[in-house]
């Protein structure tokens, strides 16, 4: 028996000033779930997590924001409909459009409430076998050109968590050939679609490419021994990607 | 192609989650007219052809037992609507 | 406030209750037996009132007050050794065990049933049962980090399994999902036994600090009583309408659901908000409401503390005005707690309620008369001794015995994989028989089940499914935790109670250690039929019996569980089925061993007999 | 009390994957009579008093801004139901 632990401990990436100078939002709404585990991907990619609360009416100076994860207001009425209108949002969606291009990540139910926003395209509805799905999911890095991408390389698969009811991607044929034609589809399902998202779509950015959406969760892919398969910390290059941006380095 | 509606409502004394999550975000967008919402299904069965009496009989029966669950929701309307 | 509600019944008070000695009330209705009903008149020195005989009716039912399993389950707590109970922080009686992880952690679980439920309505009877261990987790001051389902329906073939399982299933993952708690396993069987009567057993951790735990006591006369969550509906009180003999007037008592649905997006808000309570130490003394509903909390916190407590029951949000007292009392709504509350700490208190918009009422205080005082619109329709209500309520020593069967039925050898067929003697035969044992219905791949369940959120899971136990990592810089894993048979407890129970026991054990923890703690639910039958009173005497003592050899203390009986078609039960809950401790979780193979080469031992 | 009935409705063009759930397993309980089946929305919002042409006003914004979404659904109806 080999004595080496099966998994590593919190290792934290090397203490770098300018990353730790790094502020990153990670919004709770009533019902998010995946705050704590946003707030430790931000930790453990080097930077600061800064908490923000729906209700407040500042942004806290962050230098990019993550809409994680959850069942914000249970999903109730449509998942993101009702915390789209938290008075936060109002900020995000703002500073997401100004010239300053505040990088701007939602996953799973960030990415819902994103697309109730309007600040992306296309809605999530019921996936097409109807029930909740908890796997490990194969991705294909579509774009690495965006705030929240370009640490990985193009056509790069990575692993990580996929879990929703309310995951399948549509949009009408219009909008979807454009995105595609703008190369704005970030990732795509690999290993078979899990949903029924049109053309296999797992996330989008917008033509700026600080907004990025996705149903799946690096989230929970950046620590050995609690992600995919025992091991995998695919999910880490979404953090990096966005450290990248703010420190000017792509 | 005439279409017959099901509309089927969570029963009055019972919690209904969204419709309670509904009424508290409303007043937030300035909506302060309602003082209650409840959120129910509506289903829209597409028959082709001649709505039949035995037909709207078929519908109401599948309102029942499939399209409700009678333990906790009833059936509060069955019509043919043409279009 | 609610005058106008409290004016429509014409109230049986206290003092009307004295003065009418010989109205009728409706105690069998509400399940109470001739004697029991007498003790209640001994105890009170008069008749109940409508609203006290709602009360001691839901608190003396079996489900509430173990009148049938109180006198054997004694045997958890007595067969202990002072070696044993060097963990325990907080031991059988409370909401949930506590037991010490180390470093100032404590980590607290409690699995409990929600079968008569999900065999009504099988998706929010799931549901709520998760929400409900949930609040038990919370009331001790821990946070909720992962939950269990241990799963028993009919034959995979019959139609009504599909209705039953997969509606369980969804449930239990739409609230668990809902709530943020990673689910780390569970079990799913299959039998033609639980046909009628399926098992939804729910299994819920949180951990605290220990200086977080809560009691659920009333103490410190002046402390004020308040009601926060969700409203209170009619929900859980179906036969309840009875109670309408309390108005005296002609309005016909709206409908009871006898389903109640469940709001796990309240619930996660709940959870936030009490931890921020805690964490501000804004509360005294706090309790979940489950079954019995304010009943059950009022006289639980007044009884558990030094005093009494005062309490205005129109001060009671509803969801449906037309609700009666007795039936307020009854109500099983989920999503709500009731707290004890300092008065300097009110305003804070209210702070957290409105940051998290949850609704609260302010019902009444803490007394020092040792009574629990109920008052509708300022009249006394309840004063009662709260032990009375909560702990002193009937006990019986259930008559039972060996059946007659048990010795035919241990005589029925199995011979083959097939029914009736030799022994498999040639390679073929054994590879038919290995073929058919993997995919039979409960050896098969749980992926069904699990991948409708979140394993993920949180972070720290470090195993779930498919391992044999659930591992959570508690400390990130310490890497200590915890391991779980629930097991029962029937088959072989039906067998042999004594050693069926204890083999459950065993291999809950045994999944523990194999992920490299080391066991602590045991937490069991007792799924049986009608403790009236002597061959089911056997079985259940037997099977606590065997699983105590067990837990003497084996060193570790049962700290709670729950009791669920009645489960049973007719005059046939299920099969006895003891769930037993295991949970072991690990300095650093980074050691934990899933199971399989993990690399090429690896030598293969088979360990034991 | 009055109440203001909303019903929306996935637009046309988006399959509706509860809808094809439901009619498919419609043939199964003997109910052939449906070619298809889509399933919405029902709200029923509650007034207390008189509903105003302001207030049915509030309801159709609601339900244009909040109660659906524009992208994947049509409000399909919005009128009052007096009982
Ligand atoms: N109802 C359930 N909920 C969650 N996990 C389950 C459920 N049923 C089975 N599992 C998980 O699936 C895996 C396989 O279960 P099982 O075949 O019963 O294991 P074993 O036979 O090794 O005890 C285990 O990790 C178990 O915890």
């Amino acid at each position: 028996m080999s004595e080496t632990p099966l998994i590593g401990g919190a290792t934290l990436a090397p203490v770098d000033s300018r990353l730790a100078g790094a502020r990153i939002g990670v919004v709770t709404f009533p019902g998010t779930l995946d705050d704590r585990d946003a707030v430790r991907a931000v930790r453990l990619s080097g930077a600061t997590a800064v908490e923000l609360w729906h209700a407040d009416t500042e942004l806290a100076d962050v230098d990019a924001v993550i809409i994680p994860g959850g069942f914000s207001y249970g999903d109730y009425l449509r998942a993101g409909a009702i915390s789209r209108f938290a008075p936060l949002m109002t900020k995000i969606v703002d500073a997401a459009n100004s010239d300053a291009k505040l990088p701007v990540l939602g996953i799973c139910n960030g990415f819902q409430i994103l697309t109730e926003a309007h600040l992306l395209p296309g809605s999530m509805i019921k996936n097409d076998h109807l029930k909740f799905l908890c796997r490990d999911q194969v991705l294909r890095v579509e774009n690495n050109t965006t705030a929240w991408t370009n640490a990985y390389a193009a056509g790069e698969d990575i692993t990580i968590v996929l879990k929703n009811q309310d995951g399948q991607y549509i949009a009408d044929e219009k909008t979807l050939d454009a995105l595609e034609a703008e190369g704005l589809v970030a990732f795509r399902y690999m290993g078979g679609n899990p949903n029924g998202s049109r053309r296999d779509i797992a996330g989008i950015s917008n033509a700026a490419g600080n907004v990025v959406g996705l149903m799946p969760h690096p989230e929970h892919a950046v620590e050995a021994g609690y992600g995919p398969g025992h091991t995998g910390t695919d999910g880490l290059g979404f953090f990096n990607s966005v450290l990248n941006t703010l420190l000017g380095d792509k | 192609m005439p279409r017959i509606v099901v509309d089927v409502m969570l029963k009055p004394e019972i919690l209904d989650p969204q419709g309670k999550a509904i009424v508290g975000a409303l007043p937030r967008l300035g909506f302060t007219a309602f003082s209650a919402v409840r959120q129910g299904k509506r289903f829209e069965l597409t028959v082709d052809g001649e709505v039949t009496e035995e037909i709207l009989a078929q519908a109401r029966e599948a309102a029942e037992t499939m399209l409700s669950n009678p333990v906790i929701e009833d059936v509060v309307n069955v019509e043919v609507v043409a279009d | 406030m609610s005058t106008e509600s409290a004016k429509k019944f014409n109230m049986d008070t206290v003092a009307n209750a004295a003065i009418t000695p010989d109205v009728e009330l409706p105690w069998a209705e509400l399940g109470l037996k001739q004697n029991e009903f007498d003790d209640v008149v001994k105890v009170l020195g008069r008749r109940p009132t409508a609203a006290e005989l709602a009360m001691y009716s839901v608190m003396w039912s079996e489900h509430c007050s173990y009148k049938s399993s109180k006198n054997h389950l004694r045997q958890f707590g007595e067969k202990v050794t002072e070696e044993m109970k060097k963990d325990m922080l907080v031991g059988i009686g409370e909401n949930a065990g506590v037991t010490n992880l180390g470093d100032g952690w404590a980590v607290t679980f409690k699995i409990e049933s929600h079968n008569s439920p999900t065999m009504i309505e099988p998706y929010q009877g799931a549901a709520t049962g998760i929400g409900g261990i949930v609040r038990d987790i919370i009331s001790m001051g821990a946070r909720p980090v992962a939950v269990m389902d241990p799963l028993r329906f009919g034959a995979i073939d019959h139609p009504d399994t599909a209705r039953v399982m997969h509606g369980a299933v969804a449930g239990i993952g739409g609230y668990g999902n809902s709530l943020g708690l990673p689910n780390i396993g569970g079990e799913m069987v299959f039998d033609s036994v639980y046909q009628g009567n399926p098992l939804v057993n729910a299994l819920a951790v949180g951990v605290m600090r220990h200086e977080d735990i809560r009691l659920a006591n009333a103490s410190g006369k002046g402390n004020k009583v308040v009601l926060f969550g969700a409203r209170t509906g009619g929900d859980g009180i179906g036969g309840a309408s009875i109670l309408s003999s309390e108005s005296f007037d002609n309005s016909k008592p709206s409908k009871r659901p006898a389903v109640q649905v469940g709001d796990p997006f309240a619930e996660k808000v709940l959870i936030e908000c009490c931890l921020e309570l805690f964490k501000g130490s804004l509360v005294e003394g706090i309790q979940d409401l489950g079954a019995a509903g304010i009943s059950c909390a009022t006289s639980e916190l007044a009884s558990n503390g030094d005093g009494g407590m005062e309490v205005e029951l129109t001060s009671v949000l509803l969801r449906d005005p037309t609700l009666t007292p007795g039936e307020i009392l009854m109500s099983e709504s989920q999503e709500r707690m009731m707290a004890v509350v300092s008065p300097e700490n009110i305003a804070a208190f209210e702070a957290v309620m409105e940051k998290w918009a949850v609704e609260y009422s302010w019902l009444g205080e803490v007394t020092d008369t040792g009574r629990l005082i109920i008052k509708w619109d300022g009249e006394v329709i309840v004063d009662v001794d709260p032990r009375t209500v909560a702990h002193d309520g009937p006990v019986y020593d259930r008559p039972y015995a060996r059946p007659e069967w048990q010795d035919a039925l241990q005589a029925d050898t199995f011979t083959g994989s097939v029914q009736d067929a030799a022994r498999p003697s040639t390679p073929e035969e054994l590879k038919a028989a290995m073929l058919e044992l993997v995919a039979s219905p409960n050896m098969c791949s749980k992926d069904w089940i699990t991948n409708q369940y979140d394993r993920y959120v949180g972070g720290n899971t470090a195993l779930a499914f498919p391992d044999d136990a659930g591992v959570i990592r508690v400390d990130e810089e310490t890497g200590l935790g915890f391991a779980v894993a629930t097991d029962a048979n029937g088959r072989y407890t039906f067998l042999d109670p004594y050693h069926g129970a204890q083999l459950a026991l065993a291999e809950a054990y045994r999944n523990v250690a194999t992920s490299g923890a080391v066991p602590m703690a045991v937490s069991d639910c007792l799924n049986f039929g009608s403790p009236e039958d002597p061959d089911v009173m056997w079985q259940l005497a037997e099977a606590i019996r065997g699983l105590s003592d067990a837990c003497m050899v084996l060193g570790i203390p049962v700290t709670g569980g729950n009791v669920s009986l009645y489960n049973q078609t007719g005059t046939t039960p299920i099969h006895p089925t003891p769930v037993v809950a295991v949970l072991g401790k690990f300095d650093d979780v980074a050691r934990r061993t899933p199971s399989g193979w993990a690399e090429d080469g690896q030598a293969i031992y088979l360990l034991g007999t």
